[in-house]
């Protein structure tokens, strides 16, 4: 019983993490009609955002150390960031300590300087392309970006911690009257909720707000929205740049539970496209019901009572959902008729 | 297929397969888009040789029918029998290897292919049936077909453009090419949506003058048409179509003279 | 017109087998004439033109061909530890259990099109590498790949570390250690091999233009062009493009079945989705639908692949040594970002550069330069003729 | 647009070329390229080239670039005759070069795949003639490139390999390996474990789904029953898996009090944090602290595990704080060229440099049967691992095994490790016959 409700927990964490993935991945899909394999090294930067962050609040002057020696026997010189040295020891300690959650703010404006300049860069001129085509520049932007961010950070993941007050677990056995072997860690029920605000706040933005209602307008039917005279490429720039700010955010807060490294967005890649194709291209209620489907079944194919009936269906749980969700529903979960067939 | 021997055999249904010189026999049709009736109680029988025009204004459901008869749609209710077999529930190429051919009204050629290929297709799926794995007999040494490719594509005056790629052609063009695609299979029943649609005057004068030779030689047809013009000069029998069904039927002269046709029709297309 | 198309084709064929034969010597000038590159460039010559009589000429973009790739290298393996050296039969079960194996995947992938059959052909190439790395160990020999080995010596050892060879053993064929892939007796290593490959690789390309040229060709080709209309012509398209998935899915097994021919070992990596999306990238990068292209495309690949990737700081650094040295330093550095370790960026930024600027591949390229010197000298000689109205 | 294109060609046509003739290469026609001197690749000239095959790209790309780092160090040593662990090396034939040639080198890009690696080995010996291919961070690799050398005939000194089969049932005799395996990991370890976390243990086995986890945990396995270590569960994950908490949290209702990580990498990486985050670490079970082991650490990927690494157990081949006078030696040049100090990636390959440099020059050739011969059952001291024996008998070093732990102050980035215990190398040594497999006769092309 506690493992069945721990492993559910892991699924909907899981699931909130390809939920906001996809959820990017499938409106640009939707509205622009755009096979974005370079969705996941959104994802990457945005983690990296994070990253980057702790750099910045981690510039340090030298103070020569007069008791401590480096590795070669020199005095050590010791690194003070000036951060403590501007706000002081508390200001500077605390933000220091919440850089992951204070990246948010960095993701959302690098993310949507990215995705700006990818858009009206790159993505504008490949509307009319076969899809194929898109694939193939998106994934060679993603390729030179992974390269760039490895030959700046190495290929090595880089750590992050998450804020002291939130590092721990919190022993959830206590409140819903389980044994105190369910505890779960803090940040992952922060992520969770995390990842449920943001997809309710993309749902509301879409929903209550006459751009967002020019966009599922859109997703419905292109032409007529362009007939209406209405200028939907200046709206697509900007939902490309939400995708992108999405996915970005959902990096930089990824970063404590999963070490970022260079290639983590080729590794979610493979994983998001399941997860949109699963739900139905250019579904976003489908790529949310599926993220979090498909989160919660790979948690429980890990179970070593499943995996005993069947070996190594943890692996491949994923692909297994996939194929028989397109094979029994043509459009996926929620998907329409029309999108992305040819 | 299945879906057809359902229909045929739903128990007390046993409708009816048509007359002994009906070619199509399209048996109390039926289709619905949520909710809206595009077609209702549709009753209609196409005879042996005749050429039979289904006229109607904007929105009465010619197309929807043409899409029932060639299996694009499935009906509601009813069945479509094509010389004693029944279409619905068929696929598309089933039906087609029947003997039923479509020229679609919107030109749906394959634009990367050339002319003479766009003929070619279906003068092999004539003959080959609908698949053939014989992946090293050369296109180009089906000489006996290209001829008489060559002689359909002549007969609708594009026997210049043969190596052209079918994407650069013209609409007329286009839908000069559909024609020809429909003829080289010698179809049993050739179904023509709007063939002069969006032609000049003249262009439409030849093709009216091509049908009316492919007439003589037996095919029969139906024709969709807005065209009055075409519709009198080609067609037997005339049905009309309107809000979904069937309100008259006749020649061309019982359908000139039909004040329901003059109220629904005519009038307002004749201003 | 029938004589003029047969005698391009046969221009064009003759041109490529030539080509093909003298690769090591048009290869030697950017020191790419050496075996293992040349089979590879063969080798997955023959997967790529495999490929794109599924992709070029249907349409279909399937991300899983790299399956089949797996499957022909395993079923090699197996027929070098169980039967015998000689390629041959390995070469023809690779092929056919290729093809069963993509008439399986076909049969149901193919029932869905566009980006969701691409995800179907993905997630089973997926499992087939998952499976292959862990718990098929027993048949794949998992992470360290499966390898010949001495015949045993103990029927109790088990069949991943010592083999029967029946058909060498019934021949009374004396082994020393880990005998050679042969060819009736002629080694599949080093140049011999090469050219073994290049054969294969001319063959497949005649039967890869016969094909193109032909009946069933022309029906692929509708299909990619408007495969609704094509129903309505009578075809059934679905035998066609299942003929189509599974002539392709053998050439990916004979490519597989020839990786082990040259060098027996097969493992599980070769399946990853990566692989196939290479494939896709040798295809269209060297132009999609087109005989040539994606040899030209794989040639290209795996030559940054090997090459590119060589070239490390220490060579830079002489390559730019004519330069001041503050200046040398930069240049390297930033040479280093695009070869030796950055070769990646170098890839990356090539398919970004194709695609964008020449969408129909290399191939389209070579024609727009041909069409510019054919305008050229077409113009120099009507304007020595006879003056004429500029077109 | 095309005037740049048209350089760019150039230069790519151009630089291959200085490629070929950085190798001291000719391209040949149709010849083997052993013709002469009854060997692979026998050196022309006055030079001799050695192969670096290591990931560039990849999840191991920076252990590769620390590979390739010690490898330029070594050559540099080599070809002075001097410098960093060749003046503590207890051999002292190397004078410069080998056998009167200097040393230069090519590299090239495994990316953690056995074909790529094979591929860029290939490269190495058939156009760039290398004599010998060294370098690789993990175990299928090495298997598969130790095959090809054996095949090509040239002699393969490995570098990050830890699983028992690169000696053990895959070796081969022109392969040789400094590294150790999960054998000598599990004897090590298993005493320090039991000293410290006592008798009557219940474990968990988190194990990577491939040959290497497979091994590792049956040597943990083996060498912790004599303590009553109980294995609750094994469980297989997959390679890659990046999220790991679906493994985790059954072990929290298991009744285990022990976790064993037999992950490497990245993976290592992810599922430490995350059972650490999990709140493993600061469990009480059957009224023992709750306990993680890593059997394998490197420090550059301990690093990566930040604070979590703190107070776990585990095996490495060599660490930087060593206080020996070679580890001292090599710390100070290497750190010296570079700024910060070696890994045991790094630590290996230049061993493995310098012994097959020594061995060339003990046996006067590079005819890799008689360079064999001078590393078999040649016993050297002045590497940094203590007293070290290349066995003859299947081509494995037998050395000192390092128990680390993971420093609770550290006083620098690099300082994530301290050494816990030296276990000697008479209580990991083990027969050859353990294994299993064939050495076969060498091979010299």
């Amino acid at each position: 019983m506690d493992a069945i409700f721990l492993q559910f927990l892991n699924g909907l964490d899981k699931g909130g993490a390809y939920a906001l993935i996809a959820l990017g991945l499938t409106l640009v899909f939707g509205t622009l009609g755009v096979v974005n394999f370079a969705h996941g090294a959104l994802f990457m930067l945005g983690a990296f955002c994070a990253v980057m962050l702790r750099k910045i609040f981690n510039i340090s002057y030298e103070r020569v150390s007069e008791t401590e020696v480096d590795f070669l026997g020199k005095p050590l010189k010791e690194q003070i960031p000036y951060l403590k040295g501007i706000f002081g020891e508390d200001l500077g300690g605390f933000m220091l300590d919440y850089s992951v959650p204070l990246s948010i703010f960095l993701a959302v404006i690098v993310m949507g300087i990215v995705g700006f300049i990818m858009e009206r860069g790159l993505i504008r001129h490949f509307y009319k392309r076969p899809h194929a085509d898109q694939i193939l520049v998106t994934f060679g932007l993603a390729i030179v970006v992974g390269e760039l961010i490895r030959h700046y950070f190495g290929a090595n993941p880089i750590p992050q911690a998450a804020p002291k007050a939130v590092s721990g677990s919190a022993n959830i056995g206590y409140l819903v009257g389980l044994g105190p072997n369910v505890i779960y860690p803090w940040w992952r029920l922060v992520y969770f909720a995390f990842s449920v605000s943001i997809i309710f706040g993309v749902f509301a933005f879409l929903k209550f707000t006459t751009f967002g209602m020019v966009v599922r307008a859109g997703m419905q039917d292109r032409e007529t929205v362009g007939l209406l005279g209405i200028n939907i490429e200046q709206k697509f720039t900007i939902v490309f740049a939400l995708a992108a700010i999405v996915a970005g955010v959902a990096g930089a807060m990824y970063t404590p539970i999963l070490p970022p490294d260079y290639n983590m967005g080729m590794d979610f890649l493979v994983l998001s496209f399941v997860v949109v194709v699963v739900g139905g291209m250019g579904s976003l209620e489908g790529a949310v019901l599926a993220g979090f489907l498909l989160g919660i079944l790979q948690s429980f194919a890990s179970m070593q009572a499943v995996q005993n009936l069947l070996p190594g269906i943890s692996q491949i749980i994923v692909y297994l959902v996939a194929v028989v969700v397109l094979l029994t529903l043509p459009r996926g979960l929620l998907g329409r008729k029309g999108v992305m067939e040819d | 297929m299945s879906a057809a021997e359902d229909i045929a055999n739903e128990p007390g249904r046993g409708f009816d397969r048509g007359t002994a010189n009906t070619v199509l026999h399209i048996d109390d049709v039926h289709k619905s888009f949520s909710g809206l009736h595009a077609l209702s109680d549709v009753d209609l029988d196409v005879r042996e040789g005749e050429t039979h025009a289904i006229i109607g204004p904007n929105g009465a459901g010619k197309s929807t029918l043409l899409n029932v008869c060639v299996g694009r749609l499935k009906p509601d209710r009813g069945a479509v029998v094509f010389d004693g077999e029944v279409l619905t529930g068929k696929h598309p190429h089933e039906i087609n290897q029947l003997g039923v051919a479509r020229v679609f009204q919107t030109p749906e050629v394959f634009p990367e292919l050339s002319v003479l290929e766009n003929v070619m297709v279906p003068a092999l799926s004539k003959r080959d049936g609908h698949f053939r794995l014989n992946p090293f007999k050369n296109f180009f040494g089906e000489k006996a077909l290209r001829d008489e490719a060559e002689n359909v594509l002549e007969s609708v005056g594009l026997q210049a453009q043969l190596t052209d790629m079918a994407s650069v052609m013209s609409r007329g063009d286009k839908r000069r090419l559909e024609l020809a695609m429909g003829l080289i299979q010698h179809p049993r029943l050739l179904l023509l949506d709007e063939p002069t649609a969006g032609m000049a005057r003249h262009d439409t004068n030849a093709t009216i003058d091509l049908l009316k030779k492919i007439k003589e030689g037996g095919m029969t047809k139906v024709i969709i048409e807005h065209d009055m013009h075409v519709v009198f000069s080609l067609a037997d029998r005339i049905s009309v179509l309107a809000g979904g069904r069937i309100i008259a039927q006749g020649t061309p002269d019982e359908i000139k003279e039909n004040p329901k046709v003059k109220e629904a029709y005519l009038g307002e297309e004749q201003v | 017109m029938d004589r003029k198309t047969n005698l391009k084709d046969w221009t064009l064929f003759l041109g490529f087998a030539a080509v093909v034969l003298c690769l090591p010597i048009i290869l030697d000038p950017i020191g790419a004439n050496y075996p293992d590159l040349l089979q590879k460039i063969a080798i997955f010559g023959i997967f790529a033109i495999g490929f794109n009589i599924l992709f070029g000429l249907t349409g279909y973009l399937s991300f899983g061909h790299a399956a089949f790739i797996g499957v022909g290298s395993y079923m090699s393996l197996w027929s070098f530890k169980l039967l015998t050296m000689n390629v041959l039969p390995a070469i023809a079960f690779s092929v056919i259990l290729a093809g069963m194996f993509a008439y399986l995947i076909g049969f149901v992938s193919l029932r869905r099109s566009g980006i969701y059959f691409s995800i179907l052909t993905l997630a089973f190439a997926q499992m087939s590498y998952s499976l292959a790395y862990s718990v098929l160990t027993p048949i794949t020999n998992g992470e360290t790949g499966l390898q010949t080995r001495a015949i045993r010596t103990d029927p109790a050892t088990s069949l991943l570390d010592g083999d029967i060879r029946i058909i060498d053993q019934a021949l009374g064929i004396q082994e020393a250690s880990v005998p050679t892939t042969h060819f009736f007796g002629m080694a599949m290593s080093g140049y011999t091999g090469f050219y073994f490959c290049a054969v294969l690789l001319i063959i497949c390309f005649f039967i890869a233009q016969r094909l193109t040229n032909s009946n069933f060709g022309m029906m692929l080709k509708a299909i990619k062009s408007n495969q609704n209309r094509l129903n309505y012509t009578g075809i059934h398209t679905r035998p066609y493009l299942i003929a189509a998935f599974v002539i392709s899915g053998m050439y990916a097994g004979l490519a597989g079945s020839l990786m082990a021919v040259t060098d027996p070992i097969a493992g599980a990596e070769r399946m990853q989705w990566t692989a196939s999306g290479e494939v896709v990238l040798m295809t269209i990068l060297g132009g999609v639908g087109t005989l040539v292209g994606p040899v030209l495309g794989a040639g290209i690949i795996k030559y940054a692949e090997q090459k590119v990737s060589s070239w490390n700081e220490g060579i830079l650094d002489s390559f730019f040594s004519f330069l001041p040295e503050g200046l040398q330093h930069f240049m390297s550095g930033l040479g280093a970002l695009f070869v030796g370790e950055g070769w990646h960026t170098t890839l990356g930024l090539l398919f970004m550069i194709i695609v964008i600027f020449l969408p129909g591949g290399i191939m389209e390229g070579i024609r727009r330069i041909a069409a510019v010197f054919a305008r050229k000298s077409k113009s120099n000689n009507t304007s020595a003729a006879a003056p004429q109205p500029a077109e | 647009m095309s005037a740049t294109k048209d350089i760019t060609r150039r230069r790519v046509i151009k630089s291959g070329a200085v490629a070929a003739a950085a190798a001291g290469a000719t391209p040949y026609f149709f010849t083997r390229a052993f013709a002469e001197g009854g060997y692979t690749n026998a050196p022309k000239g006055d030079s001799v080239t050695f192969g670096f095959n290591v990931p560039q790209t990849g999840a191991y790309a920076d252990e590769g670039a620390d590979e390739l780092r010690a490898y330029e160090l070594a050559v540099e040593h080599i070809n002075a005759g001097g410098g960093g662990m060749m003046d503590t090396f207890s051999s002292k034939e190397l004078k410069g070069g080998i056998n009167g040639k200097k040393v230069k080198y090519v590299t090239g890009d495994t990316q953690t795949k056995s074909d790529a690696a094979r591929a860029s080995a290939k490269r190495m010996i058939e156009n760039d003639g290398a004599i010998m291919i060294t370098g690789g961070s993990s175990s299928g690799v090495a298997i598969a490139v130790q095959g090809l050398c054996q095949e090509a005939g040239v002699i393969f000194m490995s570098g990050l390999t830890h699983s028992n089969d690169t000696t053990g049932k895959d070796k081969r005799a022109n392969g040789f390996r400094h590294f150790f395996n999960t054998e000598m990991t599990g004897a090590a370890l298993g005493p320090v474990l039991k000293n410290n976390y006592g008798t009557d243990r219940k474990v968990y086995h988190l194990t990577a789904d491939y040959t290497w986890g497979y091994s590792q945990e049956g040597s943990m396995i083996k060498y912790t029953k004599d303590y009553n270590w109980e294995t609750v569960a094994a469980v297989k994950t997959p390679v890659g898996a990046g999220d790991f908490s679906q493994f985790i949290t059954p072990i929290l209702s298991s009744g285990a009090d022990t976790l064993v990580l037999n992950h490497y990498g990245k993976d290592m990486v992810n599922s430490l944090t995350q059972a650490v985050q999990f709140g493993l670490a600061g469990k009480q079970v059957n009224g023992k602290d709750f306990t993680i082991v890593v059997p394998l650490y490197s420090r550059l990927m301990a690093q990566g595990a930040g604070e979590n690494v703190k107070g776990i157990f585990g095996s490495t081949n060599w660490h930087w704080s060593l206080q020996d006078d070679a580890s001292k030696a090599f710390v100070k040049a290497f750190g010296e060229k570079y700024g910060f100090p070696p890994s045991q990636a790094a630590h290996t390959t230049y061993c493995q440099a310098i012994l097959y440099a020594d061995a060339c020059q003990r046996a006067g050739t590079f005819k890799p049967s008689e360079v064999g011969k001078a590393l078999e059952d040649f016993e050297f001291d002045g590497l940094g691992n203590g007293k070290v024996l290349y066995r003859g008998e299947d081509h494995q070093c037998f050395k000192d095994v390092l128990v680390v732990k993971g420093k609770e102050n550290p006083t620098n980035k690099f300082d994530v490790l301290e050494v816990v215990e030296v276990t000697p190398r008479e209580q990991v040594q083990y027969e050859a016959s353990l294994l299993g497999g064939e050495l076969g006769p060498y091979n010299n092309g």
